[in-house]
Parts: C-alpha cells; structure tokens; sequence
C-alpha cells in the first residue's frame, strides 16, 4: 500500500510540473503584454516597477525557474482584473466549487447507481429502456443549455428559487445563521441540480455497462444457484463488484464536472473556480486562468489519487497487500 | 459463432439495429443532407440581413419556417448551414483526433513494454487537466481564433481516449496467430500496423468517433457560448444559440430550433454510437471509465 | 429401480442468439436414483454444463428450455415451478458446485459469509447462526482453521481451499441432490484426487445423489455408477460404468476412451478424435457425429439414429447397432476444419 | 480626459428624451424616516477607488460618493463660472479680483470617515497628486488651468490659476475630489494605485466605505456623523455579476433593487411586472463607428482605407442609421447628430450630415480606385477592402452594431473582421490606435472643452482621447474660440462650426447617443438624476416606511466578518 501511494504521488507530481510548464510556456507564447491592456490606471513606471517586480525583465529560464518555485509554494501572482493576490482569489472561490461539486457528485453517484440497478433489474423491459433514453437524453444536452432553461424554469417563470449566488450571499452578513444556512442551500439548489443531472447519466450509463459485465459471472450464477432472487442478486452479488470500479469513476468524472461547472458556474453566476475562470479570460487576467488550470488540474490528480486509494481499501483483493 | 480469423464480422446489418438506432440514422442523414445541399433547400444566405427594420424577430411564419433572427436572418437557413459549421468541425476535429489517437495506440500498444509504459503515462498526463479549462485557456490566449484553429485544437485535446481504446485492442492482437505469423515471416512492425493492427481496430474507433462527434458539438457550442468560440457572421449551432439565448421570451424561435438541432443530433449520435457498440462487442467499450465523461460538457 | 431422484424427459434448451437457434440440449433424458452417482461426460460444447444449469432454470437469454421439456424432480416437474418455489429449491434441495472455484466464489465477500448466506435465505437462521453453521461446514469439508479461514476472501485461499468451500456452501442445506460440473477439472492431479474423495465421503455421509458432470473418463471411473455420454446435445450411450468401459459401444464413446492416457490424470482436452464438435447452430442432418466417425456410411447421413436399446441397462445412439456389420473403418469423409 | 470617464461603461445603452423623472425634490421626503438597503446589480467590478485613477463605472460611482467637491456643480450642467454651483467641502468662496484665484472657505463641521477634521492641506494634497505625473491620473488633463493650491490657514485654501478662463471654477471644483492627506501621503503616489488604499478608500461624503470583496461584493453606509446630515439610505450594496441576464433575473426575483442597464428585450419581459419599473436615466455619452486616420500597426502611416475623405464619406452613406437604430433600439433609441451628445447645451441637431445614399456610396469608392474584384470585395493595387473593427462585447448594443455594420459594408464590397474583445483588451486597443474602424463611445465633459479631449490634435493618443487621430486646425482653432468665450450664446456658435468642420470631414458614422434604461424596484423614491451620473443624489433617495421589506430593517453597524 505504501510503495502505491508514493508511485501515485510521484506520477501526480510530474503531471503538475507538465502542466505548470505548459501553463508557464503558454503564457509567454501568448500575445500581448500581461499589462499591456491597464493602460489608463498604470503608469509606465509602475508598469516596469511591477514588471520588475514580479521579474518579467528577468531571463526566460531564471522566471521558469521562478514560476515553478512559486507555483510549489501556491503563489500564482497577482491578478489584474482583482486587484488582489490570485491565491487570495482561488482560496475564495474553490470552496465554493467544492461545495457545488461535492454535492452534485454524491447526488450523481446516488441516482446513478440506483438508476442503473433499476435497467439491470428490469432489464429488457419497456420501463429500462425508457429510463436508459433519458439518461441518454440528459448525457446528450450541452451543460449551459439545461442550465439556462432550469434558470428561467425556476427562477423566472416559476420563481420559486433565487437564480443565482451573486445577491444573498451578498447579504449573509446580516442574516442569522439559521436564514443564512437555508438562504445558502436555495442558492445551491438549481446549480447542484443541473450538474447532478449531467453527471447523473454518465454515471448510470457506465453503472449500468459494469453491472451488465459483472451479471455473466460465475459468482453471480453461483449466487443464483443458491436460491437468491433476482433482487438480491443484482443488489447484493454483483453491484459490490460492479461498484469497484465506480470508485475510480469518481476520480476520473471530475475533469468532466469541473468542465460543466464552468458553464454552470457562468450561468448561475455561483463565485466558485469556474466563474473565476471565464471571467478572467474576460478580463485577460493571464495569471488567474493559468493558476485557474493548475489548480483544477490539482484537484482532479488529487481526486483521483484518493479515489485510487478508496479503490485500493474496498477492493479485498488489493487491501491485503 | 466466434471466429478466428483475422477480420471482425462485417459488421451490424440494419436489421439487427433497434428502432431507436434507426430513427437515429434517420436523423443523422437528414442533418448531413441539410448540410451538404444547404445552398439548394433555400434561398437566402446564412449572414444575409433580409430588412433589419421590417423583418426582424418574425416568428415562424410560410416563409420563414424558422422565423428570423434579431437581425432579420432566416433562422432555417441559418440552422442549414450551421449544420455545416458544427458537423464540420464534430466531423474533422473527430476525424483527427482518431487519426492520431489511433496511431498513437497502435504504436504504443504494439510496441508495449517501456515504450508503452511511457506513452500511456503521457496520456494520463493530459486526461488530469480538464478539457474543457485547457481550451478555454488557449483560446483565451489567442482569441480570436480562426475556424481551423479551433478545429484543431479540438482536435488535438480529445485523442487520448481513442487512443487507450485502439492500445487495448493492437495488445490483443499483437499476440494473436495471423499477426504473430506475420511476424515470423519477417514483416516489418510499421507493415503489422499498417496491415493488420489499424484494419482490426477500426470498428470501435468508428464507435468511438461517433460518440466523441456527438460531445464536440456540445463542446463547440459550449465554448460559443462563452464567446470564445465560432465568430460572426458565421453561423454554427452554438453561435445561434448564444446570439439568441437572452431574447428567450420574446423570440423563442431564434433560441429553439439551433437547441433543438443540437440535441437531436447529439442524441442520435449517441444512440447510434451506443447501439453498434452493443452490437459490436458489448464489453470492448469504454476502454477505460472515464470515457463515460468525454467532455465537454458532461457530465 | 426405484422411483428416480431425478428424471430429465426430452430435454431441450435452445438458444436464440442473432446466428441462428443453437440446439445446446436437444432431446435429452436421463435419471438419477437416489444416492445414485450418474456421470455425464463428453467434451465440451456437447452441452452437458448447459444440461446442469437447466436443471436448475439458471439459463439467462438467449438461452430457453424449449415447452415440451420435463425435468421431474422427487415427481414434481421443476420447469413448472413459479420464482419463489424454485428459489427454494435451489442450494436447498438440489445444490450445485462448479468447474472454476476461483471464479465462482463473489471476491469481494469473506468465504464465510458466502456459505452462511445460503443458511440464511433458506433456513432463516440468523446472522451469527448462520456463521456458525457456516463454521461448522467449513470445517466438516476438511478446511483447516475453518473459524479463521472463514473470515477471509478467496483469493486468499489456494484453489482446493475455494473448491471445498464451494462444497460446504453447496451441503449447508443437505440437498437431495449434488450437481457437480467439472468439480476438479481446473485443480492440480493431487488435490483433484482428494476432492473426489471427500466428494463420495460427504455422499455417504448424507445420503444424495450426485450428478457429475465432466469430460474425464477418469473421474467417472473412479465415482460414478452410471454413465451418460452425451454428443451434439444429445445422449449418445448410456450403461453402468463398468459395462461402458468393458463393452463400449458407439465410436464416440470408443474415440473417448481410447484418448484417456490413464486414470485421473487427463487435463488436456481429448484431442485424438479428429474435428471438433459442429456448431449447435446447424447439427449437420442424420447423425451428429458423422463427420468425425471412422464408420460413417450413407445413412447416418441420411437418417437420425435413435437410442438402441442394447441390453436393460445400456443403450446407444448409433446406426451400427442395427447394422453391426458395418463397424469397418475407413477414413472421414470430410477432414474437418482445424484451427 | 472626462472622456475616459463614462467611455468605461461600456454597457448596454438606451436614450429616452426627457431627463430626469418627476423631480421629487428633497422636501417630499421630508416625512420619511432614514433607512433601508439598496442593492445595485453591478456589471463589471471597479478597476479602483481612488478618485483620480478610476476609470470604471463602479469605481466612480462608489468614489463619487464617497468623496466630496469643494462646491457642486447644479443639475443642469452649467460650467462657466460658479453660476450655479452649490457649496460643499467649502462653506462658501471669494473670488481674486483679478480672477486669477479663488478663496475657498472650508466647512469647519467637515470631517473624514476616520473622524480628523478636514483642512485646507488635504486641499493642496489633492490637487498636487491629481497633478503628480507619477501617479498618471487621466484627469490631470482637466486640471490643466489649475496651477496649485495654498494653504492660508487650516479652513482657508486658495486655487491659483494659470490663466483667466470661463471654466476656471468649473475645473477646480468639478474636476477636483478633495482627499485626506494623513491617509494617501503614507503611499509613494506611484504604488498608490496597487496599494491597499486603493481598494478601502477614505472620504468626506455622506457615505462612507464599507468593504469590497473583489469580483462580487461592494458596501458602503450612511456617514452618520456627516456635516452634510447622513444619506437617508442605510446602505449601498453593489453586487457584481458580469452576466447581464442572471442580473436582469435577480433584479425581477426583488434580490436587486437596481440593474443599470436593461437591453429592450429585458424592458419588453418587465413591462407589466409589479414591483418593477422602468429607471431611465439621461448621461453625457454618444456612440459612433469611428474610422482610424492612421495604419493599425503603423502609427507613422495613414490608413490605407480611410485616410482618404471619398472613403469615410462612402461608409457614411453607405450605413442606414436609421434603420439599425430601430433594430437594436426598437423605438427607444435616439438618432446622433454629430459628436456630441444632444444633451449639451452646445448641441445642434441640424449638423448637414452625409445622408444614406448606397449608390453614391459605390460611386464614391469607385472614385476613390478601389474596384469590386471577382469576389465582389472592392480592391485596389490588388489588396482587398478588408477592415479589423473593434468592438467590446461587454456592450450588446455595439455588438449589434457590429453585426449589423458589417452585413451593410459587405454590400458595397467592404470586408469587416470584427474584433470583439472584453472590455479591458477592447480599451487597450482603442487607447493603441489598433484598429481600422472601432465601435466607440464616447463621454464628453458638459463644458465645450470635452469635444477638444476627443477630436482635437493635441489629444491624439497617448496624449489624449482622440483614438481616431482625427486632425484639423480649423475645428481646434473653432473650438478653441468656443472655450475661451465667456458668453453662451457665442460658445454655442462657435462650438456648432466646429461640430460642423468634423461632420464635414466624416471621421465617424455618428450612430446614437446613449440614454439608459434600467430597471428598477418601486419602493424607491428618487431625488433628481443628473446626466453626468445618475447616482451623484443617492445621498437624497428615501424607501418610505411602509414599502421596506426585511433587508430595509437591517439598520446600520457592520456586518459580520
């Protein structure tokens, strides 16, 4: 077990530094000068006071060296476009992203599986084969578009959620915790909502396809010739096995969440990483969309080490050695 | 029965496909027709503004079927010659991302060993940073974008799983009689995937291409609608709907009809995509979970 | 004879695949008395595993047991049996245990968990009885520490381990009736030795019988009382086994034995016969086994024998015994294909 | 450099002709008791909050209220001479007899937000920073006629000026925000502008600042201890969302009270919806396609296309203005008349503009040698007629414009790219000259000076706000006759001969002026809107008692951490 984690964490490391080098690379093949566009505020003296400061008159190699130090130690610089360091920006806005991902996944997985054990159960029968077409269907829209017709679903023709996270939340610091708390779970509804179906599909397809591989093996024609049920059969025998690998599924959906967090972060305005990012692209605020990058790619090495790890501790076969 | 030889069975006839997958060719058909004979099935051009004044946001009307736009195009012959733009590039970026993720998993998993080892652990690398970050970063960067820049970086970022796909696949064959045979007779390795490993993988490549067709439509409209996307006075599917999106209420016709033919088509490819891998090899597919989530936007 | 355990009449299971109906049973009847040892044997594809599932009803789709078909079990006719009521018969009344031991047991619960389940769904003993029921099984079949071994996985036993596991999860009820296909075939010489020997040590000790099923004529030997060959779906000879292997009579029958290198030590397929079973998707017309018989003339083209009885107890599937005469060899018409 | 001012709110625009509601003035809130939340769904967050530097419409609006004049200008914009203008930081002013320099007499009740009294000192800091080119203030310009100030005692300073002018009150007073001295002079003024000071400002006015979380979040509170009495409302609270939509939801959802800018579709959705009502809202702002003398990338070379006057003439006639204003305004947009917009008092609405004429349009770019070629784009010595307009996709109005422009170029055999980009790159652009044809709009100072800041020579960038460098002796010597004129009637005629001599030379297609819509909650009671920004009474705007919902009754104290 020890000498897995620390291959995985060797292997996460070189994927961060891959990225921080292209990210670094990326941002010096770009066009323009990082402060080229603040003209009206920012004097040429400040300019090349900040430009020194941060060593952008610096050799290329001694500033590569530089980012990479910076970038181990979670310094991306100062954005621009919010006037105030990018990790300060980052340390807001991901627990936010967290949040919104963390509950979308649990409510993904959750629906997913028992979506999936309801076709396995009831497989080849009208009612699966519907369930399988809306899956389907959910799998098939692109995510800014369910977003927008839940926001003007719910907040606009039937306004009975608030359509985005920029005003109350904007007001918490005089609301009792109590109003507060439930203030900030509508707020998550409908956001939490379109991700959870988006991912949701996902989720059922792939359930489904590992329930469907597991049912043809011997164990699940032993578990039968024991006299279970159907029921339990699906239930008990093949869904602990087609479950392992749903574990990994975890990790590896969160580069897909992240991505439809960013058009669902957009759309209903929630300040997490994916709100961040687009805006800073509006902005040209370079150094927020590659910390923006970096960070997301953390999170999805991270999540998939750890899902990795939860593999390897429910799996009986792993865990004993 | 399972056979032997070299070549899968020809593939699924269009009787063994189920009624959704039919209808979903149907759909597909139709679409690539509008696309091809866009020029024939009306009569004005997708930039042409017919009357800014008079003939802005009609609703679905005898001669307007689509009703127009805010700025008095024709919503159908926009929605036709969109059909070109998105499945153009759903058609190329795919057609490129397969050829290299196809070659790619040939080589590595005929090759196998450290070179392998080496090669999957390069995609690993990219499959960790989120696709739909990674572009919106580049594009940023270099907006504008012009349409063949977009094609290939999409192109570009969406390799990686038909490659594991096609890795797995030359790792069964490589070991299998006709090609060891052919070894044996001296053939050079560069002649083993050209002739026997790249024909045998090209069915589920096919699969896979079709779904990732599907999810580079989403992905094009996605980042339209960002604004990073295609520009004007083109017209793609997700341009249309990002240019009407906030006149929802008033013309609902400029917002539906580009919605509806990006679902539709995403969905048919889908079905499709997913009814030959059934029929194919029910367990061949997805080479690796994550697939499941091709982005974009999935989800 | 007395009234049978168990009596197979016209067994046919067909499946219905986008190739065509693959005829994997067709037409078979057998009988087991109780505390009788009957062995099936025949390479595979011949469709003794799918006989054992259909006794069973374990057949998913494709496959389906053909109306028509009886599989009558202490006189009730099992394929007429709702869920529930066939639910209760299985791993309860007739039990079965299966070729690969590694596979067949789930992995990701302990061993012990596995046979205490069957105590529970069918005796509904609670968790802690069922465990230490399971206890007790485990270690009646001969598993050493069997309170320990109990709470570990398979994959941490050896495979004579998992197979005796899969013995006390068949037992735990004390069915009337043991399936055992192809109990020892992916086990090492030795360890198949041992299986077999504490499989006939439980069989007295409770009283069924057995259904072996299994491709070795050593096995059959060493266990069994009766014989059923089967080919093509089909039985092709049946006699007690000492009248098999002293007068065999059908060139099947013969090509097996003749290919059996010696006793409880074969674990390669029986290759010696030339060809390989036809495709249950299309038997070739007449009989099935034509094309690879050293005696085959026109009318076993022509026509499908029937099962001649030969004496009381010994019956086969061939032309020759109407036509002894002809039991001259020359080679096979067709060489068939080979992979 | 007013220009820079609102050309940053680069937002949806609308012009309705009357201004200002129905004027409820101070006295009919009289009854009504102090209190209550307003929410303003922000676009764009600010850039900074130092009154000198910021350039964004957020920025200004929070600095503007925070801090204050020496004396206010009135409602109706009159900038020559202290006509008009109302005391504030100075209790009252004397002038020099020579007019070379104003007494002004401090409010001795006058206070900062961090309670040390304001002095005659914070007035020469002030002055001396805006006017320090370290710190790059690009309304240092305006400050131009203001040579210092002095301190004669702590409550008495006096401005000095370099020349006698009818506007010399008007600059000092109008352009100047006085700031504490104690608080910015800790800062080197060229780390000012990233200092933390930037982001927690320090002022007079009747608010005071609250807290800024950057990107969603700005506060500030009625100053209660305020020599002018404290605002009525509790509290101001901008939240920022870039997306215009999820705010126009939010605002029809009572989460926000106020959204700026409403586009038509969002006015036609709220029509008829209770509790919401139209907030119109005059502004000193015109909107034009502007054609680039100069090559993009060349500063030095003229432009290939539209150095030539046959050209620009051309693309003027070859616009219908009409038309595309009712496609983007429905029947709410207002027609430009010249380079101004109409709400000047210098304005007039009779300039000979060229008229929409497509076939002369052809005729005169046949003229000018550039031939349709095969692909019936217009060339000439074999490159094609193909131009980069910019645009900033922050404004759905311009971006319309775009679409619409480039559909009607393309009919006389013009090529456009359009270069849409977020506001800040599009600035970037416009500020470089990186451009063939540009999307702009323009704000103007009230006095006649603001046209100079735009069109005249001495402004062409990076001097100034003339992004087009457009030259022309005869409209600065004109326009330079109009500011000098102490009598308005003169001012206004020479000011019409100089909008005359631009219109002539065709820099621009002159396509609307800017009157906003918004929308707005009806608990509010409004105090006069003035045009160079709605916002400067807000200290005077009152919810009455019975219309307050539960954010109202918040009352005042800081929020929790």
């Amino acid at each position: 077990m020890g000498r897995r984690v620390a291959a995985r964490l060797g292997q996460a490391i070189v994927v961060l530094w891959v990225v921080a080098t292209l990210a670094f690379f990326l941002i010096h093949a770009a066009p323009g000068d990082p402060f080229g566009f603040d003209a009206p505020s920012i004097t040429p003296a400040t300019r090349a006071f900040w430009r020194h400061q941060f060593g952008y008159d610096r050799p290329l190699g001694v500033q590569y060296a530089r980012w990479l130090d910076n970038v181990a130690h979670g310094r991306f610089g100062y954005s621009q476009s919010l006037h105030e360091p990018v990790r300060d920006a980052i340390a807001q806005a991901l627990p936010r992203t967290l949040l919104l991902m963390g509950v979308a996944l649990v409510a993904a997985f959750a629906i997913g599986i028992l979506l999936a054990l309801f076709q396995v159960q009831h497989r080849g029968t009208r009612r699966a084969r519907w369930a399988g077409t809306i899956a389907l269907l959910f799998y098939s829209l692109p995510d800014f578009w369910l977003a927008m017709v839940l926001l003007l679903a719910f907040a606009y023709w039937v306004p009975i959620l608030p359509a985005g996270f920029t005003v109350d939340p904007v007001m918490h610091q005089y609301m009792a915790p109590i109003p507060a708390l439930v203030d900030r779970l509508r707020h998550l509804v409908l956001p939490a909502l379109t991700l959870t179906l988006l991912t949701t599909a996902g989720v059922a397809r792939f359930q489904r396809n590992e329930l469907l591989e597991v049912l043809p093996l011997d164990f699940i024609r032993t578990a039968r010739a024991k006299g279970l049920d159907e029921r339990a059969v699906v239930r008990r025998h093949a869904l602990r096995n087609a479950l392992l690998p749903t574990i990994t599924l975890a990790g590896l959906a969160l580069p897909a969440l992240l991505g439809g967090a960013v058009f669902v972060e957009k759309v209903f305005s929630w300040q997490g990483m994916g709100w961040l990012t687009v805006n800073a692209i509006g902005m040209r605020d370079y150094p927020l969309v590659m910390a923006a990058v970096i960070v997301a790619t953390c999170m999805v090495v991270l999540g998939n080490l750890l899902a990795d790890l939860a593999y390897a501790a429910a799996d009986p076969r792993l865990r004993a050695d | 029965m399972p056979t032997d030889g070299p070549r899968r069975r020809a593939g699924p006839g269009w009787k063994q496909l189920t009624p959704g997958a039919r209808a979903a060719c149907g759909v597909i058909v139709l679409f690539v027709l509008a696309a091809v004979f866009a020029p024939l099935l009306t009569r004005y051009q997708p930039w042409q503004q017919l009357d800014v004044v008079r003939l802005k946001s009609l609703p679905p009307s005898l001669a307007h079927p689509f009703g127009t736009d805010r700025f008095s195009r024709d919503v159908y012959t926009r929605v036709l010659y969109g059909a070109r733009v998105s499945l153009a590039i759903g058609a190329l970026a795919v057609l490129l991302s397969s050829s290299v993720g196809t070659l790619y998993g040939a080589v590595a998993g005929y090759a196998g060993g450290v070179v392998d080892t080496v090669m999957m652990r390069i995609i690993d690398t990219f499959l960790s940073v989120p696709r739909v970050l990674l572009l919106i970063a580049v594009l940023a960067l270099w907006s504008p974008v012009p349409l063949a820049g977009l094609i290939l970086l999409i192109g570009l970022t969406g390799w990686f799983d038909i490659a594991r796909i096609v890795r797995a696949q030359a790792m069964a064959l490589r070991d299998r009689e006709f090609v060891v045979a052919a070894r044996s007779l001296g053939a050079r390795p560069s002649a083993i995937v050209w002739r026997h490993v790249l024909p045998n993988v090209l069915a589920p490549v096919i699969v896979a291409g079709m779904l990732a067709v599907g999810n580079v439509i989403v992905l094009e409209a996605g980042l339209s609608f960002l604004g990073i996307g295609v520009r004007e006075p083109t017209a793609s599917w997700g341009t249309m709907f990002q240019d009407a999106a906030n006149q929802f209420v008033s013309s609902w016709w400029a917002v539906i009809f580009p919605g509806v033919a990006i679902v539709a088509t995403v969905l048919a490819l889908n079905t499709l995509g997913d009814a030959l891998r059934d029929l194919l090899d029910p367990r061949q597919l997805p080479a690796h979970p994550g697939s499941e989530f091709q982005e974009p936007a999935h989800g | 004879m007395a009234e049978p355990l168990l009596a197979i009449e016209n067994l046919r299971t067909y499946f219905h695949t986008a190739g065509g109906v693959a005829r994997a049973v067709d037409g078979l009847s057998l009988t087991v008395a109780p505390g009788e040892t009957v062995g099936v044997v025949g390479e595979s594809g011949c469709g003794k595993s799918v006989t054992a599932l259909s006794i069973l009803r374990l057949i998913g789709a494709p496959g389906r047991i053909e109306s028509g078909s009886r599989i009558l079990f202490q006189g009730r006719d099992l394929l007429s049996l709702d869920g529930r009521a066939m639910r209760a018969v299985r791993g309860n009344r007739i039990a079965m245990i299966f070729q690969e031991p590694m596979t067949a047991l789930n992995p990701v619960f302990t061993v012990g968990d596995q046979v205490a389940e069957v105590a529970r769904i069918h005796a509904g003993a609670s968790r802690a009885e069922a465990w230490k029921r399971a206890v007790e099984m485990l270690d009646r079949v001969g598993i050493p520490a069997a309170g320990e071994r109990a709470r570990e996985y398979p994959h941490q036993l050896s495979g004579g381990m998992r197979q005796r596991v899969m013995i006390a999860m068949a037992l735990m009820m004390q069915p009337d009736l043991l399936i055992a296909d192809e109990p020892t075939t992916a086990l090492d010489v030795t360890i198949q030795a041992q299986i077999l020997e504490l499989l006939a040590e439980l069989q007295r000790q409770f009283g069924m019988s057995v259904l072996l099923i299994t491709h070795d004529f050593g096995v059959i030997a060493e266990t069994a009382s009766r014989v059923v060959v089967m080919y093509g779906g089909e039985a092709v000879e049946q006699a007690p086994v000492r009248e098999l292997f002293a007068h065999p009579h059908h060139p099947y029958t013969q090509g097996l034995l003749a290919a059996m290198p010696r006793l409880g030590a074969s674990r390669e397929r029986l290759q010696t016969i030339p060809g390989t079973v036809p495709a249950p998707t299309d038997w070739p017309a007449g009989c099935r086994f034509r094309d690879r018989c050293a005696f085959a003339w026109e009318r076993c083209e022509r026509e499908h024998p029937a099962l001649h009885q030969l004496s009381a107890d010994h019956a086969s599937r061939c032309h020759l015994a109407v036509e002894p005469e002809r039991r001259v060899a020359h080679p096979p018409a067709a060489p068939a294909e080979i992979a | 450099m007013r220009t820079l001012r609102l050309a940053a709110c680069c937002l949806p625009i609308v012009w309705l002709a009357a201004c200002g509601r129905g004027e409820p003035s101070a006295s009919s809130a009289a009854g009504a008791v102090d209190g209550g939340t307003m929410v303003i769904a922000a676009p764009g967050d600010a850039d900074n909050l130092l009154p000198p530097l910021s350039v964004t419409i957020l920025g200004r609006e929070v600095t503007d209220l925070v801090f204050d004049h020496l004396a206010e200008i009135d409602d109706s914009l009159h900038t020559i001479g202290d006509a008009g203008f109302t005391p504030r930081l100075a209790r009252s002013w004397t002038w020099a007899p020579d007019s070379m320099s104003v007494v002004f007499h401090l409010d001795p009740r006058a206070r900062w937000h961090d309670g040390q009294p304001v002095t005659a000192r914070d007035v020469r800091f002030s002055l001396a920073l805006y006017k320090n080119p370290k710190l790059g203030s690009p309304f240092a310009p305006a400050l131009a006629n203001v040579d210092s100030v002095s301190v004669k005692d702590s409550l008495t300073a006096i401005a000095w000026f370099h020349a006698r002018q009818p506007e010399s009150f008007f600059d000092i007073a109008y352009q100047l925000w006085v700031m504490p001295e104690h608080v910015y002079a800790a800062v080197p003024p060229e780390k000012l502008a990233t200092s933390e000071l930037a982001r927690r400002p320090v002022g007079s006015g009747r608010f005071r600042f609250v807290s800024w979380q950057p990107g969603s979040r700005l506060e500030i509170q009625a100053d209660t201890a305020n020599y002018r009495g404290r605002a009525r409302l509790d509290r101001v609270i901008w939240a920022i969302s870039p997306d215009n939509d999820a705010s126009f939801a939010q605002v029809m959802s009572g989460q926000a009270d106020l959204l700026e800018n409403a586009t038509p579709d969002q006015l036609k959705a709220a029509a008829g919806h209770a509790g919401i009502r139209p907030f119109p809202w005059p502004s000193l702002q015109y909107a034009f396609m502007g054609m680039n003398f100069r090559s993009a990338k060349q500063r030095t070379r003229p432009n290939r296309f539209f150095a030539d006057l046959r050209v620009r003439r051309a693309i003027s006639m070859a616009l219908d203005r009409r038309a595309m204003l009712h496609n983007v305004f429905d029947s709410l947009g207002a027609i430009g008349y010249g380079p101004f917009p109409r709400v000047l008092s210098t304005a007039d609405t009779t300039l000979r503009i060229p008229p929409y004429d497509v076939a002369h349009a052809q005729a005169l770019l046949d003229s000018a040698g550039w031939r349709t070629g095969p692909d019936s784009i217009r060339r000439k010595d074999g490159r094609p007629f193909e131009i980069r307009l910019i645009a900033p996709t922050s404004s759905a109005f311009r971006m319309s414009y775009a679409v619409l422009i480039q559909d009607a170029l393309r009919k006389v055999g013009v090529k456009v790219d359009i270069d849409a980009a977020p506001f800040p790159v599009f600035f970037a652009k416009q500020t470089a000259g990186d451009f063939d044809a540009v999307l702009a709009g323009y704000s103007t100072d009230p006095n006649a000076a603001g046209a100079v800041q735009s069109w005249g020579t001495k402004s062409i960038i990076p001097a100034g706000g003339n992004y087009l460098s457009y030259s022309d002796p005869t409209f600065d010597a004109l326009v330079d006759s109009a500011t000098a004129s102490f009598n308005a009637a003169a001012a206004k005629a020479y000011a019409t001969r100089a909008y005359q001599t631009v219109a002539d030379d065709a820099p621009a297609v002159w396509l609307y002026d800017v009157l906003s819509v918004g929308l707005i909650n009806t608990r509010f009671h409004e105090a006069p809107l003035r045009a160079d920004g709605w916002w400067e009474h807000l200290a005077d705007w009152t919810i009455p008692p019975a219309a307050r919902i539960d954010r109202d009754r918040i009352g005042l104290g800081a929020p929790k951490p």
